[in-house]
């Protein structure tokens, strides 16, 4: 921290008053709508007029350097900032406006070449730029280095082909951060290279995918050879696994800005379920309710143990993460199962268009996304396996290989070792 | 799924697979657009052609089964059905043909079974939307009205296949216990409202009795036997929907078997992963077992023994509780994939899920056995 | 447990840790003949001297807590124990010494609670042996003897940790509700019988009451306040039994995590295979769970929070039925070597087992979670 | 089958009446006597003075070869005899009978030479010679093949050191047949030997375990220098493992020999015990016993599918009984747990030496057994996912190297491959 920065009350009080004179008073029907719900071009431009008025007021990017745009100042700043603005109308650019000022905006910052840092982060916090990841494959999910995208250099351009898949609100960006493989001789980890790509570039198809409970949040994109340059490299040529990394703390950190608060109300979703249905008297309907709360009271605790065990530990093992990740993974979808036990038939089918009463059958159909994206259950056993408890690694096929081998080899898998 | 099965059952089964297959492959599977009133009523005249409707109903009836195991056949062919997620009344017209053959008055034997038997109309059983431990007759109040028939009214909600131009087995409460009836489903007074659903393969409604007037010779049954009956049908509904329910999982294991051997992470087929491969071992387990009690009931049920009844409780307990487990499994081991609109693995998870839920839960059939047992 | 633990917290824990670990070593917990009257007398008079028994009770009756938060303060205690597998009547005589304090009139508070604070004497609480949804107060009854006093005949089971010489809180019906009394072990008309357990740390006894007269002075509480007091022990007594359920989970998957680390099988530790690594990283999960819950029940009860009761419960549930858990995956990771009676295993599945069984098991918890949440 | 048999039917005759005429008729009070509770050398003496007149009689060894002692007719003709005995008194050796003339025996006969089977074969079949394995050890127990007892030669001797375990009843036993690795430099499964031991010979060191459920029916062994000669070796030196899978092969037959009837009655012994705690109306003790119920049900079915398709396929696949075994090991760990959950506190202490009521903390211990003995649950689905569904084989490390090296690998287990 420098010794001329604004001290954060001093700071408070003049956002205070900025945010007064500037922005207009939240109205309650707004309050509802979450994050995620941002799905058109109109509330795009909507929220990009007022992050305008935020950037030109001094209030955008308020932790990002001054030289690139921002105001230069702290985490603890940038929250009393949110904490003021909190009863106001700020920009909500949805899905895509949480990756791109959080996990890409910071990879930016901490990796790219200064050029490109003046190029885009200032337009980022303007919110003339919104990003999202080309990263996920169909063939590269868990296996987050398995990428397979690849990027040819040709002269002083680069030639990127492949299909990506899983980035977030894609559709409504205007540039993408894409990781590509730049050396299929080397281990896996080492011949990636992260490029900046418009979104409308030549060559790019970026596709909805219709999801299972009938959104289309997610994209798929299909590169075919598309042509960026040199200038448009974020950090080093194969280096990219050093920017990745930076990217999932972001990423991970992004997910607990929202701290809930104790749920101490019996399951009130269930109780209402079981009331609508008549059933609850039914012991086994009674049992149900108070399993599923049980359990969102235990993970409350648990998260809160866990934020304590990584602030008040020197030196800290952001492995343990993996509890609540696991636990959000294994109690979701149990939760979701609990709640078609309860509502029996009645949850099964309901009056057309009645979303209250489509809502377990909703959340039954998402109850899995947790388990899923972002590290599957699996994924989180071995890192707690592995990293917390310290048990022996599972065999490691692809990391000392190159990766054109490691593919040849997984071709003809046969179990024989040595 | 019965190694058993004669050649005769077996050109039965064959021949069931080419018509689904041509008739209802996925495409039209997928779509409800294409399954309208002009689908179903083809579907259902072909189906009965090859017999579907008529191995519950006895000969003197119009009906007939291959092997003399009614319940059998029909189990093995809903578990073909299940397998290919098709739609249509089957569950329904096979339960209300078997009530008519057993307490159905002259009218309903002449007039509305052998429309069912030959596909010309389909029927569904207008239970209560039972969950926990609750009684089938619940939802509609019948009076009589001193000429032996009744009049009924309330609503049951969640009724599977009901379809235009078909019949209605309705199970409601009367001060002397449970009664039933067989009423047109566009007769004066019923109302049927179609519903949303978890499960896009299947139709709901809500079948709403506005003081529906039912003749005498439309009511199966009386007081004293009534009860019995519908134990009977439940049993035989839980038999041919566990049926069904395992021919889904059979399928949506198979996709998911050979899913973990192709798919590559970590430089190894996904299947070679003891996390993996230990769920994919339990889960073929559970179909092995699903399979096993679900031919025991059909077995059972379908040769007059008394022990059909609990039986069919514990096949569909034990394959309703399997089946979810396997589609949750399934689902993880599918990965992001399974989340996208055009794979399979939801069509087979909403499938199984009403599987599970209709005709009584796996808790429900729990409680059932008990009182069976006599506890 | 706990990281937040104050220093007078730690000193007292650490100074626990050595007199548990001198006084009652694994041999003696493994030798129910070595932990006679005698001992059992040594034990709790020196446990006293740590302020074992005076945690609940307030400072003007002799008794006093280090954080303030008494039920804190014993729950960290609950959780050493459990760890080393420790017998006496450490729940009860707590349990008893905080009804006491609350309810107990001038004499009991005078006589017994000042023994139960010094470690001269333990108390039990005997309640019903409830599994399921079963009152407290069943099994024997109540009525009144005019005077203000009680007459109490019946049988309690499984009452845990009689000790010779101490107290007993009986729960009884009465026409007017539960009433509550405290009886000497060895008063007129009290039988104590021993009984054989799974649980090889524990003490179980029946106690008999035959037409036991209780003065007016024992009598806990009066009609109105009673099932109120009955509820607040139960969250006591399972808050600080979950609290040695988790110190007995943590122990046991300590020792379970380092024979997966060394045991060597088709060349590879064992620990390497995921079967085993991810049955392990779960149950890990599941002891951080309980860790959590645990405490934030301890916090809430002991700070007069509302929500104590509810927490009590929902930690007692989550608890309970994850030992269980826990305790089938490490006998299932140790394998044959588990099943000798001289692996420590089988002490601590026993143990975690009568853990989540006693004072309410996790069904029962369930239910009056329910109820406290008013539905 | 040679021409000259006997008809099974004329045996059938012929052994009814031979069984008449020298078999006592079993009283009702040895019916409940089970496998295993002979526990006492005073009944192993007793069960040879019948085997003996069984011998003398010729219905001993009815299937094993003429030449040997034996009958040298089938197992049909075996089974026609069981049956014609089933109401008499016939030699009960318990375990290690069943071990003796089961798994030992046909292995001996397959695989030792005709000296050794001349010398033992009719010993065992006249009941003066009870036999046990000397097989698994305390660092090997899944892995099969793991097995460290030592054996050198020197001259003509071979001695033998090392420790065994879960050898059933070889405190009762006369002789051992003992795995030793007679050779450490080539991959596991080729290195073994297999001898016969005797149970006095000097060396030998037998202790009974003493098991969490009470029991001591199993035995640890420790060999220290034992000396056996070349003529006590099964088999041939480095081939044991062919003698090993005979062996699996008549043990896994062993436990099916009694077939199952249907369970029909809802779970008696967990109604009876609902009844006795009161709960026989509670919901939830209800849907735990219909739990229990419907899994014996549905595991009784399964075993029989299983039967019919190794019965009626050209080609049987045993791997699939490891669905029996998987189940087995799955549910009866479950049904155990649903018990104590019926009997609640009174399943946790009972009145002082009341089997009855002690009944379900009983079957709780005794839960995990069939989960851990005779193939881990783990090992079953691997079997399962590798034999019966066709899944990638789980990488091996110990199958292609020298045992030694194996060894001295997992001890520095770090993960790498390659």
């Amino acid at each position: 921290m420098n010794d001329t920065m604004i001290d954060v009350e001093d700071f408070r009080r003049e956002a205070r008053a900025w945010i007064a004179a500037n922005l207009e008073p939240r109205e309650r029907v707004r309050a509802g709508r979450v994050v995620g719900e941002v799905t058109t071009h109109e509330q795009i431009d909507e929220a990009r007029a007022l992050q305008r008025k935020l950037f030109d007021g001094g209030y955008a990017g308020i932790s990002y350097p001054a030289e690139y745009g921002g105001r230069g100042l702290t985490p603890a700043h940038e929250q009393a900032f949110r904490e003021e603005a909190a009863g106001y109308v700020t920009p909500d650019f949805g899905v895509v406006g949480v990756v791109t000022m959080g996990a890409i905006g910071r990879s930016i910052a901490e990796h790219a070449s200064p050029e490109f840092c003046r190029r885009h982060i200032p337009a980022i916090l303007r919110g003339d730029e919104m990003w999202c990841q080309f990263y996920s494959e169909p063939e590269a999910g868990s296996d987050l280095a398995g990428i397979r995208t690849r990027a040819t250099r040709d002269g002083d351009r680069w030639v990127i082909s492949g299909s990506k898949i899983w980035s977030s609100g894609a559709y409504l960006a205007d540039w993408a951060m894409c990781l590509a493989r730049t050396d299929w001789d080397v281990p896996k980890h080492r011949g990636l290279t992260w490029f900046a790509i418009p979104c409308d570039a030549k060559g790019v198809t970026i596709r909805q995918i219709r999801q299972i409970n009938g959104g289309a949040e997610f994209c798929e994109e299909f590169l075919d050879e598309v042509e960026v340059t040199e200038d448009d490299i974020i950090g080093e040529v194969n280096r990219g696994w050093a920017v990745t990394q930076t990217m999932l703390v972001y990423e991970r950190g992004a997910g607990e800005t929202a701290t809930p608060t104790e749920p101490r109300a019996l399951a009130p979703d269930l109780v209402a379920l079981a009331r609508r249905v008549g059933r609850i008297e039914d012991p086994a309907a009674r049992q149900a309710i108070a399993r599923a709360h049980i359990n969102d009271y235990a993970q409350f605790h648990l998260g809160r143990r866990i934020a304590d065990r990584l602030e008040h530990s020197h030196n800290p093992d952001h492995a343990v993460a993996a509890y609540s990740k696991l636990a959000a993974g294994v109690y979701t979808p149990l939760r979701a199962r609990l709640g078609m036990e309860i509502g029996g038939p009645a949850a099964l089918a309901w009056a057309i268009g009645d979303e209250a009463e489509g809502r377990p059958a909703l959340d039954y159909l998402n109850g899995r996304r947790i388990s899923i994206a972002a590290g599957t259950n699996e994924v989180q056993r071995n890192g707690i396996g592995e990293r917390v408890l310290g048990l022996p690694r599972e065999p490691s096929f692809d990391t000392n290989k190159a990766f054109n081998e490691v593919l040849r080899n997984a071709r003809n898998w046969d179990g024989k070792v040595g | 799924m019965d190694s058993d099965a004669t050649e005769d059952q077996r050109a039965l089964l064959d021949v069931s697979v080419r018509f689904m297959e041509e008739t209802c492959p996925p495409a039209v599977v997928r779509d409800a657009e294409r399954r309208d009133a002009a689908f179903a009523a083809g579907y259902r005249s072909q189906a009965a052609e090859l017999g579907w409707f008529s191995m519950l109903v006895p000969e003197a009836l119009g009906g007939g089964s291959l092997s003399g195991n009614g319940v059998l056949d029909a189990a093995l062919i809903a578990y073909l059905r299940g397998g290919r997620l098709q739609p249509g009344a089957f569950v329904g017209t096979n339960v209300v043909a078997d009530a008519i053959a057993r307490a159905g008055g002259a009218r309903l034997q002449a007039e509305v079974l052998p429309a069912l038997v030959a596909g010309e109309a389909s029927a569904a059983w207008a239970l209560a939307a039972t969950a926990g431990a609750g009684s089938p007759a619940a939802g509609v109040d019948a009076r009589t009205d001193g000429t032996g028939g009744l009049v009924l009214s309330g609503a049951k909600t969640a009724v599977l296949d009901v379809e235009p131009g078909g019949w209605l087995l309705v199970t409601a409460s009367s001060p002397d216990g449970p009664v039933q009836a067989v009423v047109a489903a566009d007769a004066p007074g019923v109302g049927i409202v179609a519903l949303d659903s978890l499960d896009l393969s299947r139709r709901f409604s809500e079948v709403r009795l506005d003081g529906v007037v039912v003749a005498a010779d439309a009511v199966l049954g009386d007081a004293g036997s009534t009860a019995a009956l519908v134990d009977h049908q439940l049993a035989v509904a839980a038999t041919l929907l566990a049926a069904e329910c395992v021919g889904a999982m059979d399928a949506e294991f198979a996709m998911t078997l050979q899913y973990a051997k192709d798919r590559i992470a970590f430089g190894r087929p996904i299947g070679s992963f003891q996390a993996i491969k230990h769920v994919l071992a339990d889960t073929s387990l559970a179909v092995e077992m699903s399979k096993a009690i679900t031919l025991a009931a059909a077995r059972t049920l379908g040769s007059q023994d008394d022990h059909g009844p609990a039986a069919a409780s514990m096949a569909k307990a034990l394959v309703g509780d399997s089946a979810i487990d396997l589609a949750q499994n399934c689902f993880q081991v599918f990965g992001g994939i399974g989340y996208t609109w055009e794979h399979d693995q939801h069509l087979y998870l909403r499938r199984v899920t009403s599987d599970a839920g209709l005709f009584g839960d796996a808790a429900w059939h729990r409680e059932h056995l008990c009182q069976l047992s006599g506890i």
